[in-house]
């Protein structure tokens, strides 16, 4: 199996993936278009996963230490940031999961 | 066939028994129709609209049959042959005495009022059709006669709170009644002594007064008549009740009996000065005590309408219902334009008062 | 960890982030969504832990919590009105991220002068200048929104033809280098070229187009990781990445469509001209109106406890009764109060909002005349104004100038949250202004008002 | 101050300008009111109520200020002495003389027509305010004398189609008419000379009726009148469409001058027999050439209802309204209980007829 | 054609299968998915047949011929009534194949006796097991439905014990076959007791519950497909395969819940029993009562020229005047032609329903008597019985004891089909059975009438 | 690369697809519940690819060949039949896509 076989199975991969995040959210409110945004931005914080394998390679020559120090930074800013700030967006609908009223049926 | 259609002679009916657009119907089906000059000028039908259908003016009386609205008047009587068909009110239940001497005379005699109440026989309803009129304009009269609105008003000059009406006795009429009370924005409320009518009041919107008492439902969906120990409790608990309203309609009836006194003077005492009540019975005694029948007074503040022959006052339609339902009678009794009584059939024979044939069933 | 267990690990992260999607579009389980996200996204990280081992763990914690730290406390920090400017923040700092790993890459793999050429694919390339100009597109955003330099649309003459040249030299440099040319200052000049280009691409879009351009620079991070997957062969980074750049990228056209907008519109139409459809609500005392779709609206009205609907004569013209009606009896249903206040004045004629809400079947109970629904207010989530406008003019209230001076009027000023239906910014019976659309309190759901409950319902329905 | 309510002494006038509801909050305010006995005994409020609501009986000349529905008679004035304060409908346009009268007793008289139709003064807009029960008594008057339904009904006796009704002028009182008639389930169609009026007739899901005539509007939201040729192009248009319809109703008014005759004799002639016309304008001489102001005739087959005065038959009401009307003014003028009359205000000079201060203006 | 390049075409078809899925969810546009998905099978045979090359390609032709040329006939051929037994036969004959193919390899791989063991995965051996499954019961539910055998539930004692017994060895000797007894007649005995299993589960489940299990069996077959593609390293496989395996699942689900039943009920319900929910709708004159969903009320509804609304009491009791007012306004609005048909004695009042319907506003021109109405059913699509009963009674017609024989009545059966809204198969006012529920022409939408039309107007809303 | 690499990623794109299942049909109205099996049963008709792979391999048994022949005829009845009866189904749906009332707007 060539690194293309991979590639191939890689591209579907892409599609699949294409199609799926196309789906998922195509019923989305309006209201949630903003943490929506924040929420898939946060997702894309993921990102950390390669930095770590760029700064965790052996051997590796200061211009990679740095670049990979500076990119897990950035990522795990990312990442954190991201959810936080989603979270806090959404708090708003926390508190409104109110129960019925007691003379409703 | 020839029908008459005279003019009526009861003091204040307007009405007619046949209107020109029926007329004409009948006309195509093969009868021959005469009309009394002026018959229909009260209730805004000209003679020319009938010459128009195919009628013809003379004497009503001189034909095979004769459709009117009420009884005939001993005079009326009279002029009636052995053998000749006669459709009416004829209160059957109530003047027995009459009816009797139609039978002397040889009359075949029906009576709208004993139509029997089945599915088949709904276009001939007649009492279901006046009560219909009746019911509408018993509203308008609450309305009319009511020193406040009927719907609720918020305006510059402050809110006015809507109307509070009861509608007693929940049959035809007093259905109608509701229905209208509700379109001019009263809050209507309704009952009656047979429980099934409570999900009837409640599908036209209205709500349902609950008094505790309950009555059986008779044939053809009539109510039976109270013991006197449920008029009383019936009495009663309307009492503790009736002050909450500003308009209260009467309708309650038990056929061929005078009408329940149901609202007794005291409750009339504990309404609040200004109200109103609408007795559509009286015509038969009335529902309240007070009711002077055929008179608007006023009682401890309380204004009375005791009106008699309701649809009169609204001849045109009141007319043209009646008109359709002799006419699906008339077609019934004599299909083809041709009387054929089939004493067998449920509607010819219990529908005849006087001069039924031997043999047919009772 | 081997590469296939570490890969078959991945795959939960992504099944997570497919979930965390689905559930991040259901306004009742969003919050749930962003937290089956983070799980996802601490196994990933705590599976790539292992997997890297001991090699360099110490600098990657220190990595980590400087920049979790950062992320943390920035996130924390902001007050809610500058969340915007904290995803673009966020989302420039995963771009540049993403650009770092392509660069450490390419750098890693550029064969030494003379050395023999080898295999560079052009998605590292290209994760390289999509994260470049997310980066600095997104930083550019953030500068604008936090007010560190003017949010006005910044533009000159012949900045298209720059910014295409720019572009073009970009992804030329990219081409060559996949093609052959593997020189590492092609490397630099594209992501010189692209950081460039992303600045100058963003300067010139207004401050309340932002959310579509971040919208869209977010759908880049997002290829940009993608991109970056394919190199490091890691099922996570492409799957991940490709989600948000799909959902990016489709969200981003529904926020352009919301504003009815296109995105070519948003991108490109601040050329020499200021947005139109922004002057055109602005209010004649400098405030601005802000209005909402239905779907908004629709949310609002759903999480709600407390609803006034407020009828004016709009709602006799439209002969929405029966559907303000329905609205009513749905959000009732959901639990949410409601309750009508009727302004004496309303409509044209005494009594005239009673006639319609009386045809409409509405519960005489629900109507409020106006000194018993004025105290109310202030307990009130939503006042939703169907066609009314002089009769909440509050105006009558505090301008003594009005020609409506002294006439008491419904304050839904003091509701959480005002909804105004008409169809445009006309005045009513008076024929004055209604400082109440200006205030930030209020928005505007603009249309026929049969039309607006309609979709209300439906909308409301839905969620 | 010390104010007196009257009993109404204008035949047929059953209202009564203060109610106890309305004493109650006038009393709370630092007023001293003097009802006379039996005031508001026709519109349904006993003395006690007044006396209940902090009223005394007494005589309600020797006060202050006197508070009335109608002008006072010749021998009422007489009772009013120089520097009391009247409020009441006083027809300043049309009662000049009588008007000029009160000037010269020195009473400081506030006519309520004169109120002018700011926002502000919408509270103490009498006209709208009593428009509002003639309005809605039109419509029920227009059914009551129909000979027909006013909605559809499907029945087994037929169909009855729902009755036409036009509204001719659709200020509060014709809009009033025409939302009752809508409620009643009549197809109702409504007209003005205003073109404005056109989108609120149809905010009331009612039709509107194009003659092709229009006029302006003058200040205040009222019609200026026609011209002749416009007048009789109007007329002429109308009688082409008015046998469409069964029931019509007219409040066409231009203030201070006498009703405009829309619909000649020939249109009534034009009209189906049986049909009806309510002139609500009848108290300024009627909007039909055939009108009997005060009476109900028949002309050519055709009900003219031209009763005058109508708010009088729903006295509650139009009472308790008119009231707070009254009540508006009179806090408006005197706000701590105590007159204090501030001549530059638009409200206070624009309703004084009588007595205003000199250097007022105009 | 290498490998890459034929899987890389495959994405295409992946593609094709994918929109052709969501299309067919889609009313308007079903038809066109449908196509789309046959256009993405031509590519995939065609690149399959390019790839595989001049190896027996006249054999494969020939095979293709033989089956295609029998499906295309057999589908033509059928009656409309007849299509869930072609769907169960052609989905068997799928899972055959799938089953047959992983026989195939295995016969290949399988090493002989004594030869060396090889890695068998469990995947080739689950998609014959799957696949026989599939292959057999679909047969049986073909068999069934075509009344080849009963349609009654077949049931003895000890069933579900043999059931389990054949499960358990099939599944038992799957596993030994992977876990190294590589011996050939394990395969056989798996394949067998799996085709047992098929036969012996199908058998006992009733005719009306079919299309319940073909759903299921379908999921299977793609589910068995696509761990065919597994061992093939074939991407077309895997995910078309796993589209259907997981839509199937869902689609099971939603067919079961529209039934009001759980999936296990319709699988193992009928042990010892008959359903009873079709014996609760089975008629007194033998007739059986066909009820349907809101939805499918709607979709016909939404894709009728000509909509009669028939109120009756019920529609009073209900008080769903605005509701059908509303429903009417919809269909209007989508260019249906709607208008109510008010029998003169419907309701218990005369005038009844032109008092509900005149207070929510319906046109009085909308609004047909009876004697205009009744031509107009043979050219009208769908009479909705909203509440009516006794005045839409065809024994009024054509029984002659009937105690309403005479009177005239709409003649909604005229229409081309009738919908019936009420909350009970329980007799109106004249207390007698209504032989219309019984029509083949009519479907019965039980519940309140108001809440059938609220969620009617919700989903035609949402076609 | 080895055998299970790519098991790895034929693993991710079944889970994918499996979501992608679910989301693409999660609106399907009940009326279409039946075209919409019919549809699906078409498309694993595409298991017609591996018959055809089988029946094309060279050098094969007797036993391969004869069981490859039969899945081809079984799934070329299974692609045909399905997409032809599906579209039967579907027929019912064509006609109406009516055109709007002239006298609307
Ligand atoms: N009640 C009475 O007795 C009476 C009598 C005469 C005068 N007035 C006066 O009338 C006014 C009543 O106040 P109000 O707040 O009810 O009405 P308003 O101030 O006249 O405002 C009505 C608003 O409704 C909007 N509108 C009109 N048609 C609409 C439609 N189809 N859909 C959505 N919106 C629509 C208009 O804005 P768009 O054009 O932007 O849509 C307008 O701003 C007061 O000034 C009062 O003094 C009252
Ligand atoms: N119009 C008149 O003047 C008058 C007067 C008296 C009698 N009638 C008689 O009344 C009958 C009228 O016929 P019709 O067809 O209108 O009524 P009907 O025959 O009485 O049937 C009404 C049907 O509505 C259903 N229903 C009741 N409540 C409902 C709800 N909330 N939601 C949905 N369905 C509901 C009932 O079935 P479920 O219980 O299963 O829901 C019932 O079968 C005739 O027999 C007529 O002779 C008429
Ligand atoms: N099957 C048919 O075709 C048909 C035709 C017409 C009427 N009906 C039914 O017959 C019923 C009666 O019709 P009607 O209007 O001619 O009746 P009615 O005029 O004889 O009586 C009017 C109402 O008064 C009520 N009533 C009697 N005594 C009372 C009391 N003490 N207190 C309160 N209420 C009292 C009765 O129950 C009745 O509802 C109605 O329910 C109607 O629906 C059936
Ligand atoms: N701004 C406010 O606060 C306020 C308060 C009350 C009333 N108004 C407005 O003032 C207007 C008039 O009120 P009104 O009812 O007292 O008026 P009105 O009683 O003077 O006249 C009644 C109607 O007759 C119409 N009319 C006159 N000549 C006519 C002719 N020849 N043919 C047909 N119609 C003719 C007028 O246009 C008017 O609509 C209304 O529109 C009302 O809304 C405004």
């Amino acid at each position: 199996m060539s690194h293309n076989t991979l590639l191939v199975f890689e591209v579907t991969i892409l599609v699949l993936a294409i199609f799926l995040g196309i789906e998922v959210i195509s019923k989305v409110p309006t209201l949630l278009h903003t943490p929506l945004m924040s929420g898939t931005n946060a997702i894309h914080g993921v990102v950390i996963v390669g930095a770590m394998i760029v700064l965790g390679q052996p051997d590796k020559s200061a211009f990679t230490w740095i670049i990979g120090f500076a990119a897990v930074v950035l990522a795990a800013a990312n990442v954190v940031g991201g959810f936080v700030v989603t979270d806090r967006m959404l708090e708003m609908f926390k508190s409104r999961e109110r129960p019925k009223k007691p003379d409703e049926t | 066939m020839r029908v008459g259609i005279p003019r009526e002679t009861t003091q204040g009916e307007r009405r007619v028994a046949l209107v020109p657009e029926t007329v004409a119907k009948l006309a195509a089906a093969g009868f021959e129709l005469v009309v009394e000059q002026g018959a229909g000028d009260s209730a805004s039908f000209p003679d020319d609209a009938y010459r128009e259908a195919g009628a013809t003016l003379g004497d009503p009386w001189e034909t095979d049959g004769v459709v009117k609205v009420r009884k005939p008047s001993p005079d009326e009587r009279e002029r009636l042959r052995a053998g000749q068909l006669l459709i009416a009110f004829l209160e059957p239940l109530s003047d027995r005495a009459g009816v009797d001497a139609l039978a002397s005379r040889g009359v075949t005699a029906f009576a709208l009022e004993s139509v029997p109440r089945i599915t088949r026989a709904q276009p001939m309803d007649a009492l279901s059709s006046q009560a219909t009129v009746g019911g509408y304009k018993a509203a308008l009269f609450a309305a009319e006669h009511l020193p406040r609105f009927f719907p609720m008003l918020m305006t510059a000059a402050g809110t006015v709170p809507p109307a509070k009406v009861l509608v007693i006795g929940a049959g035809v009429a007093g259905l109608q009644a509701i229905a209208t009370a509700r379109r001019l924005g009263a809050v209507t409320t309704g009952f009656d002594v047979r429980p099934v009518v409570r999900e009837q009041i409640e599908s036209l919107g209205a709500n349902w007064l609950d008094l505790g008492v309950t009555g059986a439902e008779a044939e053809g969906g009539y109510a039976r008549e109270l013991t006197d120990d449920e008029m009383a409790a019936q009495q009663q608990a309307l009492e503790g009740r009736i002050a909450d309203f500003d308009a209260v309609i009467t309708t309650a009836a038990v056929p061929g009996r005078p009408a329940p006194k149901i609202i007794p003077a005291s409750a009339v005492e504990a309404m609040r000065p200004g109200s109103v009540i609408v007795d559509l019975a009286a015509e038969t005694g009335g529902n309240c005590e007070l009711t002077e029948p055929g008179e608007i007074v006023e009682r401890a503040g309380v204004t009375l309408v005791g009106l008699k022959d309701i649809p009169s006052t609204m001849p045109y339609h009141a007319s043209t219902l009646y008109s359709r339902n002799v006419q699906a009678l008339l077609l019934h009794l004599a299909p083809e334009g041709e009387l054929t009584l089939d004493w067998s059939d449920e509607i010819t024979s219990g529908a005849c008062v006087a001069g039924k044939q031997e043999g047919a069933p009772a | 960890m081997s590469y296939n267990v570490s890969n078959l690990l991945y795959l939960i992260t992504i099944v997570t982030f497919v979930l965390a999607l689905r559930f991040l579009s259901n306004p009742a389980h969003a919050r749930r969504g962003n937290q089956i996200g983070a799980a996802g996204m601490v196994l990933a990280i705590v599976v790539t832990w292992v997997k890297v081992g001991s090699t360099s763990w110490w600098a990657i914690a220190i990595a980590m919590v400087i920049g979790g730290g950062f992320g943390a406390v920035a996130a924390r920090r902001v007050r809610m009105t500058a969340m915007p400017q904290m995803v673009a923040l966020f989302n420039g700092v995963g771009g540049g991220a993403a650009a770092l790993i392509a660069l450490a890459e390419l750098h890693r793999i550029l064969p030494d002068p003379g050395a023999p050429k080898i295999d560079i694919s052009l998605g590292i390339v290209l994760s390289a200048l999509i994260g470049a100009i997310s980066f600095a597109g997104s930083m550019i955003a953030f500068a604008k929104l936090q007010e560190l330099i003017g949010g006005r649309p910044i533009t000159y003459a012949g900045q298209q033809f720059v910014n295409g040249a720019l572009f073009v030299a970009a992804l030329g440099c990219a081409i060559a280098l996949v093609a052959g040319v593997q020189e590492e200052w092609l490397l630099w000049i594209t992501i010189a070229a692209s950081l460039a280009f992303g600045v100058l691409f963003v300067l010139p879009i207004g401050g309340a187009d932002m959310p579509v351009v971040i919208s869209l620079l977010n759908a880049f991070t997002g290829l940009a990781v993608a991109l970056g997957g394919f190199e490091l062969q890691n099922n996570v980074l492409i799957v991940a990445g490709m989600l948000v750049g799909a959902s990016g990228t489709l969200l981003t056209l529904m926020m352009a469509r919301a504003m009815n907008r296109s995105v070519a519109n948003v991108l490109f139409g601040a050329f020499g001209q200021v947005s139109e459809t922004a002057a055109a609500v602005a209010g004649g005392d400098g405030g601005a109106v802000r209005s909402a779709t239905a779907e908004d609206v629709a949310v609002m009205l759903a999480y709600a406890h407390k609803v006034v609907f407020v009828p004016g004569y709009g709602l006799a013209v439209a002969q929405a009764q029966h559907d303000v009606r329905q609205l009513a009896d749905l959000l009732e249903s959901k639990g949410v109060e409601v309750s009508y206040a009727i302004h004496p004045v309303a409509g044209r004629m005494p009594g005239h909002m009673n006639v319609l809400l009386a045809e409409a079947n509405v519960p005489y109970p629900q109507l409020k005349e106006m000194d018993e629904a004025n105290p109310e207010f202030s307990r009130t989530d939503v006042a939703l104004v169907v066609g009314a406008n002089d009769v909440v003019n509050p105006d009558a209230r505090n301008n003594q100038g009005s020609p409506i001076y002294g006439m008491p009027i419904l304050n839904v000023d003091d509701a959480q949250t005002v909804v105004v239906l008409k169809r445009s910014m006309n005045p009513g019976f008076a024929g004055i202004e209604n400082p109440l659309f200006y205030n930030p309190k209020t928005v505007m759901l603009f249309g026929d008002a049969k039309a607006s409950i309609t979709s209300l319902v439906a909308d409301v329905k839905n969620l």
